[in-house]
């Protein structure tokens, strides 16, 4: 066995050493009840409330906007579900698109099976999902709006500063699940006008199972959890102060203007790499993607065993979440790719621990394995080249 | 997806995977694909006085495609002709502990040596049948 | 400022330091994705299912049957929303107490507002529910009857093989929240035959902000969440892999049969110091509780008074997450007492790490509380002693 | 709940808590109350030549209720019995940081107080008003 690179940190990221520390300190020192009264509660709490401004902090809104939950999924679910479930209209109509996270579309499905009517946009082979389309889709029923902000099968960044104004000029509130893009990318969710925003902890060096919702003052959401009054209301449970400390530390440490381009300069050179592979395609626009994802398929070469050739590289087709499931990726399919195009796919993601000799390493095992199995293939048909 | 060993030495190093040489004597060959499940497969075999000398392939799919042709070429290797009438991918799939829902996969390998004999049988003009009745050979 | 003394257990627990170093362990070592198919995403997988298999050992049921959530608030609305809001019955009917945990009771309010039928049975004056009442509010289109192990207030304990079995007998599943029992008392899930069960880690000296649904097989439930095949289908989202690893150390590390009689001699010991206290008023039903509660109300004393007296001692009036709000315990309330001295009552709760020494001091400062109030407050009217 | 220092520190050692000896001449005393409220309050204001002298109270409630029974009966020592009139319980409030929610229970203050007032209006035979008809004592 060669030795492990891991390049699948759009799947999950290792914890910062910063953040163990923070959440040590918090598990050792600060063991109370956020919610309890006494001095150690307090603590607690104070714990709590320093996470959530320097969270708030980070992405210039009031703290009081940001209500944790325990991940991005349940914060897409709770900004869908809490939308359309208890909306005024009888038939609400919710709009997205055809290459959202598992969790938004689940979800859509979900609502379409409760009487919400859902309308799904398409991208186009760029992956990108034109706002003009998006605003054909509105309707006078409709009562969200949800495009997630970077693609995490290819990065490509979704314009969301155009599709939150043309929601704007229509009346109609805006979700943008940001889980693959906050800390990397510049958000600005109250300039741009969005009313609520999916984060999660655990792609940006912070821990598994925390995340938050951005709730734009005034947007009204019904709660998915009853029972407590922690967090407006919105999400009750004793809240897991030694994860949102961790939360807070992440985000304090992520920097987009100065991680981003580091990120970028290590994906670039991965991608040049893998560009020189012959019969090497790049997926989703080229200049609009996010710093840490390059996703590509291999002509003539079947994706479970690229995989498995290059096992020492840990790397993805689909999403992490789908990944034990054989389906070709949903996001590839709407791009258009062929099954055997979309099958071939690896999607590579870096991150703040990443080296160059790693992302040179990986390239070459991907080199060295797409030329075995085509010669092991030489001479199938040509579907098998997609 | 999880691999066993015995697929992971054969994905990795397939001995028998490649052609032989087109002047070489008595090579019949045999294709079998299904887009559906993503597997092609050729064989060549070699055959001298009744008995199979050599087996290669090439294979496009998965690596439990892969390793089964490697075992197949393998198995077939050294055994008379009248081998490929016995032959059973499941016994393949067993030894590579192949999981069921690619199985489909395994029977394209059938259809590529199905072509192989009826190859074979064109040339020597009569029926290659189980030398006895059933009873299958013993592994070597 | 005197020494603190932490005796709110029941609210949460410090960490045990061994779960911390499973947990710090996981954190450092085994950081991917746990839905990932590579190598490094196995690895996560295994210490998720072994977790499993430990809690599954601990509470003699199939791994299959545990479904990790964020908590048992989060478990509780499972069960019920996902029994409930997805039944075949129009008007399904639910069976719960009237003191349940806010979760519970939140939730079934929130069911109602959907159009489920409930019924909230009463206790008696000992804080102990008749199973003969509940057996009398089941109805033919009762889906689901839900009650508590050990009330988180009293720590009184309800009779769950009786009720069970009255459940098994109208064919109507039970669910049982074993939030405050896990570890605490025996279960024997399968042998009683409960269909669901909801627990939590951090009241066992594990991590906030994981917990799990024991589902029974054959159960059926719908999710709440909707995203990813996490979980069979039940609770998708990334996987939080040192929560998990810390709920499976901390459940390994609790035996009922060892610490459940040495948290007994701690609560009896501070018990029987704050008995002596006059007016003194022991709540809930002394033979029928959980070793680690006890609740005292002190006739003539106001509680917010009290607790702020003995301050440096962490206890509680009703539970955490109420600690917030001014209304007077929903469970004394439903016991009979009055709100003067349903207001005056202190939970406190013992835990591993809680010495006699503690307790000592404790009763010490609350009884030197109680008699510096009672002499401040001489001469009230009848009204102020309940 | 939150309690600022000044809560604590009169809570803690409330100086004026108790009672004036029966036998001491010119005590007032009155009582104020709401169960709703959870609060009771009594003052005692030893007067003498138009001065309080001493002030005491007793009172069953929360901390902020006994830290601002003290903190009246510090103000109201020393001052002259028209104090009485011109009280404003908003301003034990202020100093104390009582939130707005507990405003109810200083009232029953102003009520324990105003019973006082009057025990003294009786025995004097005429209205006690503020001197300066709404001019605030300033703080000592
Ligand atoms: C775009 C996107 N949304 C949502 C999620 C779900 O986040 P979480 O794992 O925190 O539930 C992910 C990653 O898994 C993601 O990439
Ligand atoms: C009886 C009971 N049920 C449910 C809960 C909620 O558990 P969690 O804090 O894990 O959401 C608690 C404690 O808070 C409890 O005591």
């Amino acid at each position: 066995m060669s030795e492990e690179i891991y390049l699948d940190n759009a799947a999950t990221t290792s914890l910062d050493p910063r953040v163990l520390a923070a959440m040590t300190e918090c598990l050792e020192r600060n063991p109370a009840n956020p919610s309890s009264t006494h001095a150690p509660g307090r603590r607690a709490r104070r714990a709590v409330e320093e996470a959530r401004e320097r969270i708030a902090a980070r992405l210039g809104v009031p703290a009081g906007t940001i209500v944790f939950t325990s991940g991005a999924t349940e914060s897409n679910n709770l900004a869908l579900q809490g939308t359309l479930l208890h909306h005024a209209e009888r038939t609400p109509h919710l709009v997205t698109t055809r290459i959202e996270h598992k969790s938004v579309l689940d979800t859509a499905r979900a609502l379409e099976r409760r009487g919400v009517a859902v309308t799904f946009v398409e991208c186009d082979a760029d992956g990108v999902v034109a706002p003009e389309r998006l605003a054909e889709a509105i309707r006078p029923e409709t009562a969200l709006v949800s495009v997630m902000h970077v693609n995490n099968e290819t990065g490509v960044v979704q314009d969301i500063p155009a599709i939150a104004a043309l929601c704007r000029d229509r009346g109609v509130p805006l979700h943008v699940d940001a889980a693959q893009s906050v800390g990397k990318l510049p958000l600005d969710l109250e300039g741009w006008g969005v009313a609520l925003c999916s984060m999660t902890a655990h792609k940006l060096h912070g821990p598994k199972g925390v995340g938050a919702l951005y709730v734009r003052e005034g947007m009204r959401l019904a709660p998915l959890l009853h029972g407590g009054e922690q967090e407006r209301g919105l999400r009750p449970g004793t809240l897991a102060t030694h994860q949102i400390v961790g939360m807070g530390q992440a985000y304090e440490l992520a920097d987009p203007a100065r991680d981003g381009p580091r990120l970028a300069a290590l994906r670039d050179r991965l991608e040049r790499q893998l560009r020189a592979i012959p019969g090497a395609r790049l997926n989703g626009a080229p200049e609009r993607r996010a710093p840490h994802i390059v996703n590509m398929s291999f002509s003539g070469v079947d994706g479970e065993s690229l995989r498995f050739a290059v096992r020492d590289v840990a790397v993805s087709s689909g999403s992490a979440c789908m990944s034990d499931s054989p389906e070709a990726s949903h996001v590839l399919g709407a791009m258009g790719l062929s099954d055997a195009l979309a099958g071939s796919a690896l999607r590579l993601s870096v991150g703040r621990f990443t080296t160059e000799r790693e992302v040179d390493e990986a390239a070459r095992r991907v080199a060295e394995a797409v030329e075995r199995l085509r010669t092991l293939a030489a001479g199938a048909p040509a579907w098998c080249s997609g | 997806m999880e691999y066993g060993s015995e697929v992971l030495r054969r994905f990795d190093a397939p001995l028998r995977a490649g052609e032989i040489e087109p002047e070489a004597p008595g090579v019949v060959s045999g294709e079998g694909d299904d887009r559906a499940l993503n597997v092609w497969v050729r064989f060549q075999l070699e055959v001298a006085d009744g008995v199979i000398r050599r087996a290669r392939f090439r294979a496009f799919g998965c690596p439990h495609t892969v390793a089964a042709a490697d075992w197949l070429a393998e198995w077939l290797e050294g055994r008379p002709v009248q081998a490929l009438a016995e032959l059973d991918v499941r016994r393949a799939a067993a030894a590579l502990e192949v999981p069921p829902e690619k199985l489909g996969k395994l029977l394209r390998m059938e259809d590529a040596l199905a072509v192989c004999r009826r190859a074979l049988e064109a040339r020597n003009g009569d029926r290659l049948e189980s030398q006895d009745g059933g009873r299958r050979w013993p592994c070597h």
